[in-house]
């Protein structure tokens, strides 16, 4: 009797579909997946541990370079447990400028992830539409803070500068033209009939293997469940707008797909509203010390990250530098159900799962 | 007999069907052998090519080099082949099966030589690939049909075959 | 500028620097002596202050823990979740005991989540009570910390249908920090704890795959320890 | 003069002649490769709304490919350690050598043609299925994982879409009534077999183009799945050889679309003044323009559904379109 033989494959570290250092080792019959095991840590940095002797100022760039594609969100998370534990009310004007930084990142990151996922699907020009418009983005925020992706921008009790003349302008012209180009992604995507063949009922699982699994974002919000803490336990101004929580069903491939594309038109919504109510004047930064220094105790924050929740804990002894930092990295807790999705699935489907959990790496290892 | 370049043609495509015949009993990788399989294979059909019948050289490239080759490494190269051929067998044998090669090869010289092979005019050039299909479909259509009934049924019998060892498994 | 006047030039800069460090010396030393009675007479001024000031600290901290007693007894300014913390400890205290936790209370800190500090040896009772009974479904982060005198472990869970978040902590013994895994009722605690094998040194029983998962298995040492000593040989 | 040529009796000088053109039409071939590279570049990069190559050779980028050829030839030519070097060294030459074979049976022009046979379509085919041998020699040889699925990815996809392929073609054979190509061109002269054959024209564009390993069939080389398949090992000159043969297959399939669909050297009724090589260039540049579109524009299928789409939908089209075209010549 003909047997075929089982092959150890390792996809990564420096696979293109991988995304970053990311290993898999890999089982497989023929092009069936029996196994697969993922090995990270090549990007561990050990940010928790040089977070123990910075100060709270300090820590904020090292957020940045966690998950690099929306870096706003981690500098965020950040300063608002610290602004939470020390009881700091932070100006209009800085969460407006916050609230728009942040959705311009996430829309920056989901265009990121839909160029990246069509490219491993193998179409080539989305990857090229969707960093022309993400380019522009980065224009806009390095325009504020003179970075493109390690922004190191908001500060405890507020953001470190304001938008110059005629930025709100530009981030108003941006909106309907981002429209308008979301608009095409879908003529020249979502039809397609072999996309939707790669993505349907690809990588599936149930609502309730999503929340055993502890997965978050529109890996969540694909299988059904409304859950986006914008919403859920509104932090900054976010109750100030209304918009919605994009759902699907069906709890593949393409739903998380759906469901990311629908929420950057949802971000676009803040981002309108936000332009429109935007304070004409006020402080950008509260008066804060110029040490911070928040009272002895211990706080864990969360907050809607583009790849789901983000939180950071903090236990202070009172000192300047926190007694110990750690951040909730969504990439690392979504990325744990991938062996199980895996298994037993077609070697092409790898990259198809692998790609629609949207895993940034810098954020996988810390 | 003179040196022409069908001559020389045929030589060097004899030369090489021969050398791949050898190279297939000699080689000891399995893959090795496969692709000396396809030299044979091609030159053949070089040689049927130099006697004109085009369509049964295109078709023996199509069919045997291009299918059941690939079909063949595909087997081979998915399986699990770590086994090593045994020894062959002792002195006598060996000695034994020369002779029986030369004798069969002096047999076929003598055939051969002796045969006589009555010349009739034909159209070698003309229109062969017509001529087959005339051929096939009116004085050979039961035998051609009978074959492609044996084909199907071969088919049918490898899918059953194949299905049984899955569910066995 | 040829080199000898370079040179001469250099020769000058310096004596003037030297003589100006001279002067700047002496006058230190003027100074010092100068204010050296001062200085004493500051001391002791600052003694004084230093001793009403601790008296003033003193009071407050009584006063302050008066307030916090009214607080807690009276609940002049009760959290929003404090019901919810009731109820959690009535539903846990019924089902583990009434000495199953080693203390609870509203970490007003962190958006006033109820936080329970279970005992070693409930806390997978009280994580089993928190996900079936009280349908804390999502294990929102799971982590540890090395407090020096002991390891605590941090879970903060979330209700998704009840919309509501619970933190559960237990304390361990820091040389060998020994708790079951959570992985069985969360699969999502199976990384997370990994995270806390490779970095704190908390060993979770019954774990299906503990490994270190970041640093690789050949790693020395526990990094998130406070008393980490990089293990450098050869480098 | 070609056909001359052919039926003259042999002599030295022939072979010679021969031999000259045979150079002179590789030339034109590498040219053809080194422009369509290019070309290729080029639009992708003016759909994808970027500038292409624009530094080597003008602001065109004219000379970009030379330079790429250049490098390559220079490049150090490793060969792994654990490769099973014989068959690492010959698999290029496999799969590069038939994609110059299949070119001397097409008629680019009424003159113009280095052998014709009566059975050129067949030819064609028949030759174009030894570079598989070669793809699955280099994809074992390289002792490889990824190329070793590359390669059989390349094999199962070839032998797969040649059965299409061919029974898509039955029926313009059924129409013209011969396999040699000049005589299936010669029966264009009227109509072009695309209207006749609407629907075998479309069956056999969606199989050459998964012949040609292209998007979006180019499984054994999709770089995202197993970084680069049947060739992730080789480097410098012999991977420019798999490139070639990728690309001469370009060349040859698109002229053989044009001369099976769209009348070869044949122009429109109101534009019989254009030269026939002429002709024949333009609509070939059709085909390979419309090649290079469905390039930038598609995602890639699955293997699976690559399978499934040969079998369960192609072969089923064009064994109807078979049945169909046999149908209506009987009755008309």
């Amino acid at each position: 009797m003909l047997r075929t033989e089982e092959m150890l494959l390792n996809v990564g570290p420096q696979h293109p579909s991988t995304h970053g250092v990311f290993r898999l080792v890999i089982k497989i019959e023929g092009e069936i997946i029996k196994e697969a095991t993922p090995v990270i840590g090549y990007l561990h940095r050990g940010t928790e541990k040089l977070a123990e002797n910075l100060q709270y100022t300090q820590i904020i760039p090292y957020t940045d370079r966690m998950d690099y594609l929306a870096a706003m969100t981690n500098n965020y998370v950040l300063c608002h447990a610290v602004e939470t534990m020390a009881n700091i009310t932070v100006p209009d004007r800085a969460e407006y400028l916050r609230v728009i930084t942040m959705e311009l990142g996430r829309i920056a990151s989901h265009l990121v992830w839909w160029g990246t996922y069509l490219l491993d699907l193998g179409a080539t020009s989305p990857f090229l539409y969707a960093f022309r418009e993400r380019e522009m983005i980065i224009n806009l925020l390095n325009e504020l803070c003179g970075a493109r992706l390690t922004f190191n921008y908001m500060r405890v009790g507020g953001v470190k500068w304001d938008a110059p003349d005629g930025w709100l302008e530009k981030v108003a012209e941006f909106i309907p033209y981002m429209r308008e180009q979301l608009h095409g992604y879908h003529q020249l995507v979502t039809g397609n009939e072999i996309f939707l063949n790669r993505v349907k009922g690809v990588g599936t699982y149930t609502r309730e293997e999503a929340i055993a699994y502890s997965l978050s974002g529109a890996n969540l919000r694909c299988t059904g469940v409304k859950r986006d803490l914008r919403k859920d336990e509104p932090y900054s101004i976010y109750n100030r707008f209304s918009f919605g929580v994009p759902t699907r069903e069906a709890g593949d491939a393409w739903s998380r797909y759906e469901c990311r594309m629908e929420e950057i038109e949802e971000s676009l919504k803040i981002l309108e509203q936000a332009v429109a109510q935007f304070p004409s004047d006020g402080p950008i930064l509260a008066k804060v010390p110029k040490i911070i220094k928040p009272p002895k105790g211990e706080a864990f924050i969360r907050i809607e990250s583009p790849r789901g929740e983000i939180g950071c804990y903090i236990a202070s002894d009172g000192k300047k530098e926190p007694y110990r930092l750690k951040f909730r990295r969504p990439s690392f807790y979504n990325l744990q159900i991938l062996p199980k999705l895996l298994e037993g699935e077609n070697m092409a489907n790898l990259i198809a799962i692998l790609g629609a959990i949207d895993i940034v790496l810098g954020e996988v290892d810390g | 007999m003179s040196v022409s370049g069908e001559m020389l043609a045929f030589l060097g495509l004899a030369f090489v069907a021969v050398l791949g015949g050898i190279l297939l009993i000699q080689l000891t990788k399995v893959v090795h052998m496969v692709l000396a399989l396809v030299f044979t294979f091609v030159s053949i059909a070089g040689i049927y090519l130099l006697l004109s019948a085009e369509f049964v050289a295109v078709v023996q490239i199509l069919l045997y080099s291009g299918a059941i080759t690939i079909v063949m490494l595909f087997g081979i190269m998915l399986t699990n082949n770590q086994k090593q051929e045994e020894e062959k067998g002792n002195r006598w044998r060996k000695i034994l099966l020369l002779l029986g090669i030369l004798g069969f090869a002096f047999a076929v010289y003598i055939g051969i030589y002796n045969l006589d092979i009555p010349v009739q005019p034909t159209t070698l050039h003309e229109a062969n690939t017509e001529q087959i299909g005339i051929a096939l479909f009116s004085k050979f259509v039961i035998p051609f049909e009978l074959m492609s009934v044996l084909l199907l049924v071969a088919l049918v019998g490898a899918i059953v075959l194949a299905k049984k060892d899955d569910e066995g498994a | 500028m040829d080199k000898n006047e370079l040179t001469r030039l250099k020769k000058e800069a310096a004596e003037k620097a030297k003589a100006a460090a001279i002067k700047r010396r002496q006058e230190k030393e003027r100074q010092a002596s100068e204010s050296g009675q001062d200085l004493e007479l500051a001391k002791k001024k600052a003694a004084a202050a230093a001793k009403a000031k601790a008296a003033a600290a003193a009071r407050a901290k009584a006063k302050a823990a008066s307030t916090e007693k009214k607080e807690e007894e009276s609940s002049v300014e009760p959290s929003p979740n404090e019901p919810l913390l009731q109820r959690y400890i009535q539903i846990i205290e019924r089902q583990v005991g009434t000495d199953s936790y080693e203390e609870y209370y509203i970490n007003r800190l962190s958006k006033d989540v109820p936080t329970i500090l279970a005992k070693p040896h409930t806390y997978m009772d009280i994580a089993q009570v928190l996900k079936q009974q009280l349908h804390f479904d999502f294990l929102a982060e799971l982590h540890g910390t090395d407090f020096e005198t002991h390891i605590e472990v941090y879970v903060y869970l979330c209700s998704l249908q009840n919309g509501q978040s619970v933190v559960l902590k237990v304390k361990l013994d820091r040389d060998n920090p020994m708790i079951p895994s959570l992985v069985p009722l969360w699969k999502g605690a199976d990384w997370p704890e990994c995270e806390a094998y490779d970095l704190i040194g908390i060993k979770f029983s019954g774990h299906p795959n503990l490994k270190r998962i970041l640093l690789g298995e050949d790693w020395i040492g526990y990094p998130l320890r406070k008393d980490y000593k990089p293990h450098d040989e050869g480098v | 003069m070609m056909q001359e040529l052919l039926q003259s009796a042999p002599s030295w000088t022939k072979v010679g002649i021969f031999f000259g053109l045979a150079v002179l039409f590789l030339f034109v071939v590498l040219g053809f490769v080194t422009f369509a590279i290019l070309s290729e570049r080029k639009i992708m990069g003016f759909m994808q709304m970027r500038i292409g190559p624009n530094q080597v050779g003008g602001s065109w980028g004219l000379l970009q490919t030379v330079a790429d050829v250049l490098k390559l030839l220079l490049k150090e030519d490793t060969i792994p350690k654990k490769a099973d070097r014989p068959l690492y060294i010959l698999a290029p030459v496999l799969a590069f050598a038939p994609a110059f074979m299949v070119l001397a049976t097409l008629p680019f022009t009424n003159q113009f043609q280095f052998a014709d046979i009566g059975v050129g379509l067949l030819y064609y085919i028949a030759i174009s299925g030894i570079t598989t041998i070669g793809v699955v020699t280099a994809g074992w040889a390289s002792n490889n994982k990824y190329s070793l699925m590359g390669g059989m990815r390349a094999a199962a996809q070839m032998i797969s879409y040649e059965v299409p392929l061919v029974m898509s073609l039955v029926g313009v054979v059924l129409l013209a009534g011969s396999l040699n190509l000049r005589e299936i061109v010669a029966a264009q002269e009227d109509i072009w077999f695309i209207f006749l054959q609407p629907v075998g024209f479309i069956v056999f564009f969606i199989a050459a183009i998964a012949e040609l390993n292209r998007v979006p069939f180019d499984l054994p080389e999709a770089e995202s799945e197993l970084v680069a398949g049947f060739h992730v090992e080789y480097s410098g000159f012999r991977w420019a050889f798999f490139m070639l043969a990728e690309y001469v297959y370009m060349f040859a399939m698109a002229a053989l679309t044009t001369l099976l669909f769209l009348g070869g050297w044949h122009s429109l009724p109101f534009l019989d003044f254009i030269p026939g090589a002429v002709s024949f260039a333009l609509k070939f540049s059709v085909v390979i323009y419309v090649l290079i579109w469905i390039r930038v524009s598609f995602p890639r299928l699955r293997a699976d559904q690559l399978m499934e789409f040969a079998w369960k939908v192609l072969l089923p089209i064009a064994l109807a379109n078979i049945f169909l075209t046999a149908l209506l010549k009987e009755l008309f």
